[in-house]
């Protein structure tokens, strides 16, 4: 079974660190030590530390700090960023107000 | 719902040159990108480019943007710019696009996804703070916008983005006031890093940043040199008085609208999507070129976009399987061309320490951006010798070979290999043309009479900086460490259209800097 | 500051001065330049302040990307102003949080 | 290979998955929970954050009042999350004399169980909410309903019950359960390994159908795609749920954020499989219109996100709950019909009393399995 499958791994009391008070999710203003919490709550992919948490779910949708959530992610848990589920990409790409994505114009 | 042969998303380099190649097979192209004025980085990238002739070397970056698009807009192709991509819906090849008011749907029997790359950055305390921001970002601001990103800057990351943008921050009228870099060595070409060393911008390898200063914004950055871990040791801390904090750290592929199609994707520097040798995604009709498909550069992506669009033109059966196969190879053995020496994909990561010709790669250009004066005698390129004669400080092996096509005297070879160090050539005779010195998209090469009588020299040097100077200015002779050196004489000052904007400075030196003096800067006048 | 000559780039191909207000205040800038370039020149750093902290942000990656560089730009907030062309009688603000000064929430 | 033992097996990590895993656990059960994906993958965190009681079918109404009443209050002191849980009230808005019927009739449903419910015609829909337009006509407004947030109540029941010790296992696809001496006492999943339980709860949403084929059970369940847009952050509006009669439904979040679901049924055609949850292209552009019409302050919002998701349609409108009378050991929910989100931790708790061996505390028989058995026999169930 792949190590991450298993939930039940202790992780073991979360140690502070130095930089555990930077902002990582610049949207929603999350911080690493945050991250790294969610992470000993059993939060094991990318996607289940942003519905918990938020990071990568403001304006900007993850675009600036997936890479660094998932860094956080496999660092706490002791595997390669590889082996952190991303999230999912999802349009829309940009933000796009709700009366321009409803207004439907014929392409000529 | 309008249905294009060819819908390419992103106008870069690498969607310009797609749309160009479907189009020029006679397919209809829809090119769709979400900035008012299309080109990409293209637009951005104000230095002469690397390759060679095929590759449109020494061209800057922004005319080759204008001339793709000018060839573009001539082969019918419909350039759709304020339009941005929503979203890709398989399995019905439909995107849908916003211009800010409404949204329109497009469908295309195939879809080219050339949505370039977008900047990392290394979270640090303060990062957030106004007046941090990606290189890029500054990039953008100054060459389109003509804006400074600020007066006095610290460039985090030695790759070829902070090595170009350092020396155009300068350019702007920008104080650099170092570019640090948290590995031990530069990352980037060393012609990058020796056109900015000798203005005299120091370069502080095994750095990185601790922190930005300031509340409201940059008023100040604290780095630290780092243990082989890359954490700072502690003690090592040093306050820099700047405003402004960029961040070259690194690109990111921006594929999340191919990730949204659920084509297979990889891991490449940032989640990539698989594709074959032709940049066909696992998607039947969807291809992936350019950054979005990996990084590398402009030259590159170019050829990725040609390629994807020419797969594209055959699989409709616009060419025939000879043609394609023939035009593939082509474009295949000339982005080989760009995939070799020192900065190719296999030898990243690797320490060379000689170069294809056995000779010692500079460790000082490495660690502090300059050639060592002991080093510059075991170079084909440096030779010393009577009269005036190019002196070309290229020590590494990168694919490049414009100075070869810029002497029309058979002063420099290259050869067939463009990777292969020039080497002045001390049979034939140099004019004094200065074409070289121009052409050099690593502004390498110099001019050098070593003895015009009464114990002086003559140094030639490319100077794109401005105002220039006036000639019969006194000033100083700077090294190529950026250390003023001794008084200099400004001989010359030729800024011929063919130059294409690199002024061609000539000063007088005593005859004992002949291979010492490479820049020159006016006497302060404050 | 705006670059005065600059030695590769001849022409910035910039559009007619117009006028606009920022918090207020009357400025000029170039029709069509983004907003976020027109108020860098002008030496404005902050475009706004963060719902939670309240921390000061601005430019970080003036591609359209980020959404650092939001603003209210005439009373809708959450506009990216490296990406939106500046127009004549623009009303542009600094953000607090959600909305205009006053306005947040 | 090694099989991993518990007194309940759980297949599903959603919200009753995972609300039953934290009863059983608080109950002294040891508890295995299997989950296809990641947890919440499905349904619980693909819907609208309604925790609604008025506009259900009496079979099921009991579950979510017991929710409302027993369950959501005090879940964020006892889960350590906060599901952000508002009980707002809920408008359900109608333009046209069909809607305004549909709500007398929803009014009548809701009075039998005693809960409050009003029609609202004129100025009195602006007095609840000023931004509703004149579009709307008629609304039916429920004060005792109101929303939650999926995502922080399923992961807050995951974090609970993983704290006092139930075991969870991600990408641990089921394929098959097995009978032993007569009860249902095994579960297989694609990797090969077994796991046995004297009780087995099957929450997996749609894909429980597949399971419970495997040991001779069926009951009649369709995929249905919904998709869901969702806005910036903007300035509080209004706190309480909102519904459309032309199938709209949404609130503003805690965060400031907007949500709101809807179909336009043309997805069944799109022939995309469970597990492919691709937005669709139709709805995002359906649903701005729905919601622009009636609450037009929200057209100028910037849309940051869409994302879609299966509902497991039961034929009769609403889940099977509870065990199989003549199969012991299996204990089914499936089939919530796209209104499982309030009732899930009731949901939860009876599924850990049956498994404990309890009463029930909520009336579940008119849920039961056997409704499906003989058609005539159904009909008494409807009455």
């Amino acid at each position: 079974m792949r190590k991450l499958d298993d939930r039940n791994i202790d992780l073991g009391e979360i140690i502070p660190e130095l930089d555990d008070h930077i902002i990582i999710c610049r949207c929603e203003e999350i911080t690493k030590g945050e991250i790294r919490e969610a992470v000993h709550m059993g939060m094991f992919t990318m996607t289940e530390v942003k519905r918990l948490l938020r990071p990568g779910m403001g304006l900007c949708q993850g675009q600036t700090c997936s890479r660094y959530v998932r860094n956080i992610i496999a660092k706490e848990l002791g595997v390669s960023p590889l082996e952190i589920e991303d999230n999912v990409a999802r349009p829309p790409m940009r933000p796009i107000e709700l009366q321009v994505f409803g207004n439907e114009v014929e392409s000529e | 719902m309008k249905r294009y042969h060819v819908i390419v998303i992103g106008a870069g380099p690498a969607g310009l040159s797609a749309a160009i190649e479907a189009a020029s097979h006679g397919m209809t192209v829809g090119l769709f990108d979400e900035n008012a004025r299309p080109g990409g980085q293209l637009f951005k990238q104000i230095h002469k480019f690397f390759g060679s002739k095929e590759h449109k070397a020494k061209i800057r970056g922004f005319r080759i943007g204008e001339e793709l698009l000018a060839e573009a807009e001539k082969l019918g192709v419909e350039v759709h710019l304020n339009s941005t991509v929503m979203g890709i819906y398989f399995p019905m090849n439909k995107i849908t696009v916003s211009n800010g008011e409404s949204t329109t749907s497009y469908s295309g029997n195939n879809i080219i996804l050339a949505a370039g790359a977008s900047e990392n950055a290394i979270p640090f305390d303060g990062w957030t703070l106004p007046g941090v921001m990606g290189a890029g970002a500054a990039q953008t601001l100054m060459n389109l916008h003509g804006v400074q990103p600020g007066k006095r800057i610290l460039m985090v990351g030695s790759g070829n983005v902070g090595l170009v943008v350092g020396f155009q921050l300068i350019q702007s009228g920008c104080q650099l006031e170092a570019i640090i870099d948290a590995a031990p060595k530069i990352g980037g070409y060393g012609v990058h890093a020796a056109k900015v060393a000798r203005t005299g911008v120091p370069f502080l390898l095994s750095h990185t940043i601790v922190r930005a200063e300031g509340t409201e914004s940059v008023t100040g950055a604290v780095i630290a040199q780092v243990d082989e871990y890359f954490q700072p040791i502690p003690g090592t801390e040093r306050h820099l008085d700047v405003d402004t904090i960029l961040i070259a750290t690194g690109l990111t592929p921006m594929s999340k609208l191919a990730e949204m199609t659920g084509c297979d994707m990889k891991e490449m520097g940032g989640k990539v999507p698989v594709v074959d040798q032709y940049g066909m995604t696992s998607i039947e009709g969807l291809y992936a070129a350019g950054d979005v498909s990996g990084i590398e550069e402009a030259s590159s992506a170019m050829i990725g976009g040609r390629i994807a669009a020419l797969a594209a033109a055959a699989k409709d059966g616009y060419i025939e399987q000879n043609e394609f196969e023939k035009s593939y190879s082509d474009y295949q053995s000339s982005l080989e061309k760009l995939r070799k020496g020192m900065f190719a994909k296999e030898n990243r990561g690797k320490t060379l320490a000689v170069t294809d010709e056995g000779l010692p790669i500079s460790t000082n250009l490495l660690k502090h951006g300059f050639l060592d004066e002991e080093e510059i005698t075991s170079y084909p390129g440096m030779t010393s010798r009577q009269g005036i004669h190019p002196v070309i400080e290229c020590t590494q092996n990168i694919p490049c070979n414009p100075c070869q096509d810029a002497c029309k005297f058979g002063c420099i070879q290259v050869g067939a290999d463009i990777t292969r160090l020039p080497i002045a050539d001390v049979k034939s005779e140099c004019k004094n043309c200065g074409m070289c010195v121009a052409a050099c998209p690593g502004q390498a090469i110099f001019l050098v009479e070593e003895d015009c009588g009464d114990h002086m020299a003559a140094v030639t040097l490319p100077y794109e900086f401005r105002p220039l100077p006036e000639v019969g200015e006194k000033g100083y002779g700077l090294s190529r460490r950026g250390e003023e050196i001794c008084p200099a004489t400004v001989l010359n000052v030729r800024l011929n259209p063919v130059f294409d904007h690199t002024a061609i400075l000539t000063i007088q030196v005593p005859k004992e800097m002949a291979m010492r003096a490479r820049f020159y800067r006016g006497s302060r006048k404050d | 500051m705006r670059i005065e000559s600059h030695p590769i780039i001849d022409d910035f191909k910039k559009g007619k001065k117009v006028a606009f207000t920022y918090n207020g205040k009357e400025l000029e800038g170039y029709e069509d330049e983004p907003i976020a370039a027109t108020l860098k020149a002008a030496g404005i750093e902050i475009h706004r302040y963060t719902r939670k902290n309240h921390e000061p942000r601005g430019i970080y990656c003036a591609i359209g990307r980020c959404t650092d560089c939001v603003m209210v730009v005439d009373g809708v907030p959450n506009i990216r102003t490296c990406m939106t062309p500046l127009k004549g009688g623009m009303v542009i603000e600094t953000q607090y949080g959600l909305g205009a000064k006053g306005a947040e929430s | 290979m090694s099989v991993k033992i518990a007194d309940v097996i759980i297949i599903g990590s959603g919200i009753v998955g995972s609300s039953a895993a934290y009863y059983c656990r608080k109950k002294g059960l040891s508890v295995i929970v299997l989950e296809a994906e990641i947890i919440g993958h499905g349904g619980s965190s693909r819907n609208g954050g309604g925790v609604r009681q008025s506009g259900r079918d009496a079979r099921e109404l009991p579950l979510a009042m017991y929710a409302v009443k027993h369950i959501w209050p005090n879940l964020k002191e006892e889960l350590g999350v906060d599901p952000e849980y508002m009980q707002k009230g809920y408008l359900v808005c109608g333009y046209n004399e069909e809607h305004k019927r549909g709500i007398e009739n929803r009014i009548k449903v809701a009075a039998a169980a005693g809960i409050e419910m009003t029609l609202l015609q004129g100025k009195d829909i602006q007095e609840v909410n000023p931004y509703v337009s004149e579009h709307v006509t008629c609304a039916g407004w429920t004060p005792s309903d109101g929303s939650a947030n999926p995502l922080t109540a399923t992961l807050g029941f995951y974090k609970r019950a993983r704290e006092l010790g139930a075991q969870y296992y991600t990408h641990e696809v089921v394929v098959k359960l097995q009978i032993v001496r007569g009860s249902v006492k095994r579960v297989l999943t694609e990797k090969g390994n077994v796991y046995e339980g004297s009780q087995i709860i099957v929450a997996a949403g749609y894909e429980g159908r597949n399971i419970i084929k495997t040991v001779g059970l069926d009951v009649p369940v369709y995929p249905r795609l919904v998709d869901v847009i969702i806005t910036e952050a903007a300035a509080p509006m209004f706190d309480h749920m909102i519904g459309g009669m032309s199938g709209f439904y949404g609130h503003q979040t805690n965060h400031g954020s907007f949500v709101f679901g809807n179909s336009t049924g043309r997805e069944q055609t799109l022939g995309c499989y469970a597990d492919k949850l691709y937005s669709t292209a139709y709805n995002p552009a359906f649903i701005c219109n729905t919601v622009g019409v009636d609450i037009p302050a929200l057209k100028p919002l910037k849309i940051i996100r869409t994302w879609s998701g299966w509902i497991d349609m039961c034929t009769d409108g609403v889940p099977v709950i509870g065990e199989v009378k003549d199969l012991p050991g299996v204990i089914l929910d499936i089939g919530s019909t796209g209104h499982g989100f309030c009732p899930g931790p009731a949901v939860g708790q009876t599924l850990a009393e049956i498994a404990n061996g309890e009463e029930t505390s909520v009336d579940i028989s008119k849920l039961a399995y056997e409704r499906f058995d003989y058609a005539t026999k159904s009909k008494k169930y409807y009455a």
